[in-house]
């Protein structure tokens, strides 16, 4: 689960790291509250959950009040790749002196979080580890031992940081470490950290990821998740405990597990079709979870035609049947359908759903047949 | 032969009292795995399926002589339940359950480093040597037995894999499905270095998917190591790249991750790479 | 450092484990008063930091008020081992039905906590450990990932605890952890702790000990330090960053480094003498320091003799002899003195000692020449 | 040849610029020791004593091609300080400081058995091979080359024999003080195989104290593997039990760690035990 910018940076400052004293604003009016407050110039930036939104226009600068209102007009409601901007934070611009790098991970790798530090901080740093990897200093930090002292000196050593913020640098780096640690979080990375006009360094910008399996032990994390800012298939998926992500194409996809899920999606691509999304509906094929996962598909206005392919493993393909042809009978699909059923007892399913001659509906042996039949389907539509 | 599990697993269920466990154990009876005994705390003495029941893995392997452990414990308790078979000699444990903690998951695999111990898992659907022993939820009628070595990091796709071979009378010596989380504690290599080893395996099916690098290294091990041939397919070639948030993850993951490049990587190990899951009984 | 078990059990209560709700008494009268407030029968307890106390009468019982504070009158006061009881601690009296013991402890061979359990708590853990050891289940605990609920299971499982405790076992195992953890303790210990009449679980009498080498990071805890019920020579010798230990012999030892301290001991009883103390002053040899030392060493009214020993290594003999004429300028010795010095540059020290002509005091060259002239002063004295 | 420190030591000192580490490393200068740097973190690019001083041990192992360090830092810093050299790659670190937390040192000691590096310490007077290097805090003029290898608990005792062999004429291979806590990264028995392994060594005294059971597993140690003669001493034979509190120290450590225990297991594995410390060059 992502957080906002402005949620990481205050989860920050619960760290003790400092961070800019601004605040959101969910209209243009209360933007120029909020920059009238903090009487100097101010940054607006689009609190959206994906990246790319200074390149988009999102991130502004205002002299005035009325100028962050005018910005803030212009941001909310703006769309940055697929994401609605709901909310725009307003902090005091900074002088900026340097910008540097602080992020930490994980490695799956070397199955320990990694801190990296760079001196070449800001929008670039991707480009900085292809071009120059060593300006990026890295230390794996063991999951027992927790990020030493030292390592944040090897760090501060690395990018050259004047000797008189090492302090400083180490207390942010160990509070963002306990940050990372006590949230279960996958990133918790600050970029930029700046050197202000003060020679201080402020968190301007901050990105907090939490391990959704986690959560579980982080309620008060889970409940900053920002609903608003998905498309309500996904949020309706997640409540159901469904795995869905929307894609561009026109055959909806419903298979139980990732794996075969990603297969499937392939296996319409090499015959020439698009998948309109991933749908992985998990263990089993209950009537219910069967028809919210329809509903889900058939809320996307692209689908043309919808490919059921449920492997039957421990529950057999006939009870499978009788669960589609149950949720069938709740969801109404105008769509051509094609059902694959494949494992145990899978000519007594397909031959269940054949004697129930549901209107568009066909069946399938093999994938190869069953994703040849969704694209011509979906062509036709 | 075969790998990992046969007729001489001696097994015990842990969490064999909910509703998965004893679900799944009455299957893994019926296949004709060795079941011993179970683990539910608070319940010891009791017994369910004509099988004792233990409050502690130590408590059961001392009275059953359990070699090997499969869990099906919720997600929130499957470390300690990992950590407690480890610290009871158990020498291979299967973990079922999905959702564990990746900072968990760091631990325990930092932990199994100094152990004894073999995991298979987490969030995988287990193993299975066809006629002699499955342990977890793989369906055990797809299968027979056979020469060729499944090892996959997916689940349902394992089962279609296998049904297919099954169907063009292309046996099975063990399917080893070893998990889709990002930390893990046995590898594609592992499994791949016991297949090599194995004289009943003469081939072996790979299954990977997208995310992290270890289908790259297991090309790797193949090219240096591996004399007997391997076909592999990989899900995810249509999916779109992670949402990923930040600089950190590309940062140390470099740009690497995506169908094409394990492929390539596989193919220039002379692994033959199947376009589509019902191509790779062809191939083999 | 060792806590008294009314300081314990409060350390205790703080992490969660159930304690009986008593109280301390500095004299019989608020001893009566507290036996009043728990309006039943209570157990007198002596608040001593020595074992023992059960076989020296300093526990007892009382079913009034009024018998509660003859109690308190005649323990209080009482000396157990060289302690003086200034407290007692007033506890309700527990039905019990059974006694368990819950102990953790640092095991030095394996390096790592070890936790331990026993259903035969009480007095003579000991002497079971002796008999039947394997009635004492012990589990080693790592020091990264802490106790495991596995293993407080274990510890249920092996001391056959009525299924209906393991819950409230669970926690007060895990909470004996924290405590133990979070104190950096060497010890924490609940002997008994019993199943009252209730049933529940209660943790009746308690030790801590905390390492000394810790206390820098626990303020909250130094402060717990009870230096009335100590000989004051070891405050004020702990104060003056001396490690003084009174024994009961004649002859005072000074000398630097605890392993010296204690081969200098040896050889003053390899030739019939009793050392008086172990008194280490660390390292160099500085006048304040051997002036503090022979202050604390003459406060004994034992001492006969005393017998100086010191290692001149990177410090040069010449310089400590200096050190010494300079203590003794200010504190009078009118005991026989024996010093030793030894290491470089021993002959010029042992010549500024001897011209300086200070009365009863001799030199010597050796060890046992030192040890056995101590022994012939402390017997001629 | 000598043991652990010799004129290949190329070593840096951790705290090089506090008031114990800039005596000591003075001291070990004119010992003819080969230091080549220092680290106190904010103070890189300084110089003292002629040696360069590193902000981090890596940037000074780095720039000096050290391969041993030893620490003088406070306790509360010391662990960071071992881990900092762990990290870093040095070989030995040798560990004055004393005070350090017992739980510190659990954890320390754990991720040692992990790594290549050898801890000698802490609390502990360091090493002395006379004449070619003194690491630590051990006065090097009162020790002289020669044959008998010297391990020891203890401090000022340890020079005291060293002292006593010299004025004998007796010289020593290595004086090694592998310090009196009671978790630490050095052995006797590590020490006495080190010594066994010693062209130069020829005999070895072992100076104990009480507490713990290290001197009994040195008993065991010498009756199974060594082959040269050890004398031994064992300091503490008139303390007073230790004021224990509890019950738990002595089911876990039984009744052992006295004087005359230790005496018993080492004149059983043929040890020469000395009455008193000036006895021992009688006894080589």
């Amino acid at each position: 689960m992502n957080l906002h910018e402005y949620q990481s940076k205050l989860r920050f400052a619960e760290f003790g790291i400092p961070i800019p004293h601004g605040k959101v604003a969910h209209s243009p009016q209360q933007a120029y509250e909020i920059a009238k407050e903090l009487n100097g110039p101010v940054v607006i930036k689009a609190q959206v959950l994906t990246g790319g939104r200074g390149k988009a226009g999102g991130v502004r600068l205002a002299q005035t009040p009325e100028e962050a209102e005018r910005h803030a007009d212009a941001i909310l409601g703006m769309e940055i790749k697929g994401h609605k901007v709901l909310k725009v934070l307003v902090d005091p611009a900074s002088v900026i002196q340097k910008e540097i790098y602080l992020g930490i991970t994980n490695d799956r790798a070397a199955r320990k979080p990694v801190i990296m530090a760079s001196a070449e901080g800001g929008m670039d740093i991707e480009e900085v580890n292809r071009i120059a990897p060593e300006k990026i200093i890295r230390e794996h930090i063991d999951p027992f031992l927790g990020l030493r002292d030292y390592q944040v000196r090897n760090l501060a050593y690395g990018i050259e940081l004047p000797r008189d913020l090492w302090k400083p640098f180490m207390k942010i780096a160990q509070a963002l470490y306990r940050c990372y640690a006590e949230s279960d979080a996958t990133l918790a990375e600050i970029n930029p950290l700046v050197i202000d006009g003060e020679g201080q360094l402020l968190a301007v910008d901050g990105k907090v990821s939490i391990d959704d399996n986690a959560l579980f032990r982080h309620p008060d994390l889970a409940e900053l998740r920002d609903t608003s800012a998905e498309p309500e298939a996904e949020t309706r998926a997640r409540a159901a405990g469904l795995s869905y992500i929307k894609l561009d194409g026109t055959i909806g996809c419903m298979v139980n597990g990732a794996g075969l899920a990603m297969a499937t999606m392939d296996m319409t691509k090499l015959f020439g079709g698009e998948p309109a999304n991933f749908l992985d509906i998990g263990g089993g094929a209950k009537a219910e979870t069967v028809a919210m996962a329809l509903r889900i598909i058939l809320s996307d206005p692209n689908v043309k035609a919808v490919l059921l392919n449920i492997f039957g493993g421990i529950t057999r393909c006939d009870e499978v049947a009788r669960g589609i042809l149950a949720a069938l009978a709740e969801v109404k699909v105008d769509l051509p359908m094609v059902v694959r059923l494949v494992g145990t007892n899978e000519d007594e399913g397909r031959a269940l759903l054949e004697q129930a001659h549901i209107p568009h509906m066909v069946t399938a042996k093999t994938l190869a047949e069953a994703a040849q039949k969704a694209v011509l389907a979906a062509q036709g539509a | 032969m075969a790998i990992l599990v046969d007729r001489n697993t001696r097994l015990l269920v842990q969490g064999i009292t909910g509703r998965e466990g004893l679900f799944h154990t009455q299957q893994m009876i019926e296949y004709g795995t060795n079941v011993v005994g179970g683990v539910t705390p608070g319940k010891g003495g009791e017994w369910v399926l004509g099988k004792p029941v233990f409050d502690t893995v130590k408590a059961a392997r001392e009275a059953t002589g359990a070699n090997t452990s499969v869990i099906y414990v919720p997600a929130a308790f499957a470390a300690d339940a990992i950590y407690e078979a480890i610290d009871a000699g158990i020498e291979l444990i299967v973990c079922i359950t999905e959702g564990i903690p990746v900072r968990d998951m760091m631990q325990v695999r930092a932990r199994l480093d100094q152990s004894k111990s073999r995991l298979v898992g987490p969030n995988c659907p287990g193993l299975l040597t066809p006629g002699q022993a499955k342990v977890g939820i793989m369906p055990g009628h797809i299968a027979m037995p056979g020469n060729v070595g499944v090892v996959s990091r997916s689940g349902t796709l394992t089962y279609e894999v296998v049904y297919a071979l099954t169907q063009r009378g292309i046996g099975q010596s063990t399917c080893v499905g070893i998990g889709g989380d990002p930390i893990n504690g046995t590898s594609f290599i592992d499994v791949l270095q016991m297949f090599e080893d194995d004289p009943q395996t003469e081939k072996v099916v790979l299954i990977g998917e997208i995310g992290g690098t270890e289908e790259e290294k297991a090309a790797h091990f193949i090219t240096t190591y591996m004399t007997k041939p391997v076909v592999a397919f990989i899900a995810g070639q249509t999916a779109p790249p992670g949402k990923r948030m930040g600089h950190a993850g590309a940062i140390v993951e470099g740009g690497s991750g995506t169908a094409a490049e394990k492929i390539a990587a596989l193919q220039a190990a002379g692994v033959t790479v199947a376009e589509h899951p019902e191509q790779i009984p062809d191939l083999l």
